[in-house]
């Protein structure tokens, strides 16, 4: 037996190796509340785990921001952490989600760097004395499906009540929507899943219109 | 009733007679004409002979007719308890039963015997399994069956031990219905598998917390592959046919002593570990720890 | 198929007209053979390539079968072609010897010119039982009294116009969906898609400040993080509160976070 | 996961650091110990940047034991707080590279054999401190318990069996406080971090 390498060392090499998801290919849309229904149906009748029947979550998601005191805007590091309500033993979540890329017409997704981890639920005092910043949170709730590596979540966006000491309760919707979502996390360089990602994103149409979104656009309008 | 069975016997007997004679007839049918009815007149012959046997068992039959009139009927039917029903079925190569019947007779019949001299020995001998001494003179208490219990009884008992001893957590799995499968938490130590059969414990096995609760792989560390061992002499040590739930409850109590595995040294050496294991036997009585080389 | 033995036994007919005919009768036979050629190749294929023959091949196939059909009745009813109505196919010599070039002209199905067999290939009229319960439903219909079959009549259109409103209450319904169906903004909003990104994406609508309930403000550090990402001109004093302060109000934060924490750490990841 | 004991062993005056590891492979190869590989730990230290306000500390370490985790420990003026998370962590830490900077002098390693005797793992770490060796690291690791307070008795008798004199009759600062928890990993990398500390601020060679 040889003795372990670093961890550093390994973490290079599956680097070197482009065996680390750190791209996030993604489409999102919305769809009527009274249309999701149909939505759901059919989704499963197109995804993989149809006879499992959808995967409900329940999940609250906190929105961090690492900034330094000098208004500097190049040092900004946006940092996610989510952590399932219906089950209190599951681990957390920690997500960095870079820059939405949508790069040119051709492309058929939007990309943006994204760096997903398991953690323990000491997260967010971490993050917090970590200089940290709560920038907003919500609540998701929906259903999961899979299709081969494409992950599609139906979701309802729950605004935190005045009771932030309990988030089952006293949530308010943001809008008379869900947020449907299309997402495959792959290592850099592998575009052929985005091309996957539109062929699914077709069937869908039209009772859901999935799309790259512009995010510097959207700050603007309102 | 010596009346009864001579004309019974006397019945018997003509039937077998005419039985007997009856078979004659048919010999005589079926041989048909042989040479010693010579050449002339040989079918006047055959029929002598055949209408002779055909007198006789005429005969007969008015004797079985007789001898049943004298017979009395029994009073009532007979109560033949479960053998009644082998009248419905009438094959006998399908039964095979007869010869299971004489096997487990003669097996009951041995098993009593040898019991009787063993009880004498061990008697003599004065060994007892348990502590206990149950004086023969006694009347004997109802004998409990130890493997075909109700399961109330069983979850009673479960719930008793449960109850004993504060820091020993139960669950109780039952994968076939009479016959619990209990996993004991003792306290932060170890855990132990425990399988019933009816009232007597059938298996036991000791594991880490962390492992997993299956019934046959074997802890992965050495100490609790030990006390598995012990656990297993123990469990046939206070074995008792006749107090089955004590036998459970007094095992219980020893097992409640693991709680020091780590923290107790050895009562005779002094040492906490002995070829790197703690201490991991605890005296049947006493419940004191002792090293497996040190008791 | 009547495309051989042919006879005509319009002899009045002028050399153009024959000529016509001749090269009508050409062009049907060559549409006729078509027909059977690709009636002939999806056979084969449903009968030899059922395991790998996909649904829109055989739609095709069937497709250029309805097409050649079109054509050919198209063909039929053409000015050019002439009346074959009013032509007779008369055959001249029965015999029931077999005929070798008959059987190759006609693939093997008929191999003598007989008596039995004409009547069936070359009839133009009704079987003959056919044509006398024609006739006789003909008579009754004849000798039918007026009223009587006024009054049928009108049953039956009842019945129809009964049917006809059925069909067109269907078609109707089914168009109105169709329609519905067709127009995409009733199943999703545009609105609302760009209201849920920018909400989960950069946090619009979400940020405590934004809340116009100024109630929820307290028990939540969120005062600072009141900048999104992509505004950098946020007012920089707040996230220069001095550090004494700072660990308060961060204390205070979720605080249900922090309860969570609690009961997190209790269940110990290797426990029972 | 059980208990562990990490302490530090004393290289005397005549002996060098490999032949320390000698003897204690002599010793511990003659109560029956059996070699299962080799171990590594390591740890980097991050320090925030002075535009994040007061001044903060990021551990993070690696152990060969759990080889898909990272753990980090965070230091503030008041609070430590550990996180365990995937390997992913460290990428993380490559992005926050404008908030907190390494220091590379200061990274601390202890590697060495793994050997397993009975139901006990021992470990015998040579410590380097930004490649410079700085000492002899023993950790003893009991598997099959997970509450401290109950097997420490056992561990020092096996410890003094195995380091003499030099084994220690108090635990570990750090497990003190925690005799009665459960025992998971993390509680390892804090010691380990305990160490750590020690050794960077030693000149020399940590006797």
């Amino acid at each position: 037996m040889t003795s372990p390498g670093s961890a550093v060392d390994s973490l290079s090499a599956a680097i070197k190796c482009n065996i680390i998801p750190n791209q996030e290919y993604l489409l999102q849309g919305s769809v009527l509340d009274q249309y999701v229904e149909v939505l759901l149906h059919r989704l499963r009748g197109l995804c993989d785990n149809v006879d499992s029947g959808p995967e409900s979550f329940n999940d609250h998601e906190l929105c961090f921001t690492l900034r330094g005191n000098t208004p500097n805007s190049s040092m900004v590091l946006p940092l996610r952490v989510r952590r399932a309500l219906d089950v209190p033993d599951a681990p957390w979540q920690l997500r960095y989600v870079g820059q939405h890329e949508l790069g040119d017409k051709n492309r058929p997704t939007a990309v943006r760097s994204s760096i997903d981890m398991a953690c323990s639920s000491t997260i967010v005092e971490f993050l917090t004395e970590l200089g940290c910043r709560v920038d907003f949170e919500y609540i998701a709730r929906g259903y999961m499906f899979r299709k081969g590596r494409m992950k599609i979540t139906v979701s309802k966006i729950f605004k935190m009540g005045s009771m932030a000491s309990k988030p089952n309760e006293s949530v308010e919707p943001i809008s008379q929507s869900y947020l449907v979502e299309l997402s495959v996390l792959a290592p850099s360089g592998q575009d052929a899943i985005a091309e996957d990602m539109r062929i699914f994103a077709e069937q869908l149409k039209p009772l859901v219109q999935l799309e790259k979104i512009d995010y510097k656009r959207l700050a603007h309008i309102q | 009733m010596e009346r009864d069975l001579d004309q019974l016997y006397t019945a018997l007997n003509a039937i077998k007679v005419l039985r007997s004679n009856v078979g004659s007839v048919f010999e005589t049918v079926s041989n048909g004409l042989r040479a010693d009815h010579g050449e002339e007149g040989k079918e006047n012959k055959f029929m002598l002979e055949l209408q002779d046997v055909l007198t006789t068992v005429n005969n007969n039959l008015r004797d079985v007719e007789t001898a049943a009139a004298n017979l009395t009927p029994p009073p009532g039917p007979f109560n033949l308890g479960n053998t009644a029903y082998l009248s419905q079925e009438t094959t006998q190569e399908r039964q095979a039963l007869y010869g299971q019947l004489v096997n487990s007779y003669k097996w009951t019949d041995k098993i009593r015997e040898y019991s009787t001299l063993a009880g004498n020995i061990l008697a003599t001998n004065s060994f007892n399994k348990t502590y206990k001494t149950f004086s023969t003179t006694k009347r004997r208490k109802t004998q409990t069956s130890n493997h075909n219990v109700p399961p109330e009884v069983i979850e009673n008992l479960i719930t008793g031990i449960d109850r004993l001893f504060p820091d020993v957590t139960i669950n109780a799995t039952r994968p076939f219905v009479p016959n619990p499968v209990i996993q004991a938490s003792l306290g932060r130590v170890l855990k132990a598998i425990i399988a019933f059969k009816g009232l007597m414990i059938e298996w036991v096995i000791v594991k880490a917390h962390s492992e997993s609760s299956d019934l046959w792989t074997e802890s992965r560390y050495k100490v609790f592959r030990k006390v598995t061992e012990n656990c297993h002499a123990a469990m046939c040590h206070f074995y008792s046919p006749t107090m089955p739930d004590l036998a459970v409850r007094s095992f219980m109590h020893w097992f409640h002593s693991y709680n020091t595995l780590f923290s107790c040294s050895c009562k005779r050496c002094g040492n906490h570990l002995h070829s790197n294991l703690p201490p991991t036997w605890r005296d049947l009585r006493t419940l004191e720890p002792y090293h497996e080389e040190c008791k | 198929m009547i495309d051989v033995l042919v006879t005509l036994g319009n002899t009045m007919q002028q050399a153009r007209d024959e000529k016509q005919l001749e090269s009508a009768l050409d062009a049907i036979i060559q549409r006729v053979n078509d027909l059977k050629t690709s009636i002939s190749s999806m056979i084969y294929k449903i009968e030899n390539e059922y395991e790998t023959l996909s649904w829109p091949t055989f739609l095709d196939n069937f497709a250029l079968i309805s097409g050649q059909l079109t054509s050919l009745s198209k063909l039929l009813s053409h000015d050019k072609c002439p009346t074959l109505r009013n032509l007779t196919v008369l055959p001249l010599l029965l015999s029931p010897e077999r005929d070798d070039q008959l059987a190759q002209l006609t693939e093997g199905r008929v191999t003598t010119f007989a008596h039995d067999l004409v009547p069936d290939y070359l009839r133009t009229k009704l079987e003959p039982s056919a044509e006398s319960k024609m006739l006789n439903l003909e008579h009754k219909a004849a000798t039918l009294a007026y009223e009587n079959a006024q009054k049928q009549v009108a049953a039956y259109q009842k019945v129809v116009s009964h049917v006809w409103d059925i069909v067109n209450k269907a078609r109707e319904e089914w168009e109105v969906e169709s329609s519905a169906r067709g127009s995409t903004q009733q199943n999703s909003s545009v609105a609302d898609t760009h209201l849920l990104v920018a909400a989960v994406g950069m946090g619009k609508g979400l940020k405590m400040v934004n809340n116009p309930n100024n109630q929820t403000n307290q028990g939540n550090s969120m005062i600072v993080g009141s900048q999104g990402p992509g505004r950098p001109s946020g007012p920089p004093g707040q996230s220069n509160l001095p550090p004494s302060t700072q660990p308060m109000t961060m204390n205070k934060a979720p605080s249900a976070i922090k309860t969570n924490i609690k009961s997190a750490t209790q269940i110990h990841p290797y426990g029972r | 996961m059980g208990v562990t004991v990490v302490q530090n062993f004393p290289i005397t005056e005549n002996r060098t650091g490999p032949s320390t590891i000698e003897l204690l492979t002599k010793r511990i190869s003659a109560l029956g110990a059996i070699q299962q590989g080799h171990f590594l730990v390591d740890c980097e230290t991050y320090t925030s940047v002075p535009q994040l306000g007061n001044p903060r500390t990021v551990h993070i370490l690696h152990n060969s034991e759990q080889p898909a985790t990272v753990f980090s420990i965070l230091e503030t003026e008041n609070k430590t707080i550990p996180l365990a998370t995937d390997g992913l962590f460290d990428l993380l830490m490559i992005k926050m590279a404008n908030f907190y900077t390494s220091k590379k002098q200061t990274k601390a390693e202890s590697k060495g054999p793994r050997y397993e005797i009975g139901d006990f793992l021992v470990k015998l770490g040579t410590v380097t401190v930004s490649q410079n060796f700085k000492g002899v690291l023993v950790e003893v690791e009991y598997r099959p318990c997970v509450v401290p307070a109950m097997c420490w008795e056992l561990m020092r008798e096996f410890l003094q069996g195995f380091l003499g004199s030099t084994a220690q009759s108090a635990p570990p600062l750090y497990l003190q406080n925690r005799m009665q928890d459960i025992y998971s990993p993390i509680d390892t990398i804090h010691q380990y971090l305990e160490q750590f500390t020690i050794y960077r601020k030693a000149p020399g060679l940590r006797t």
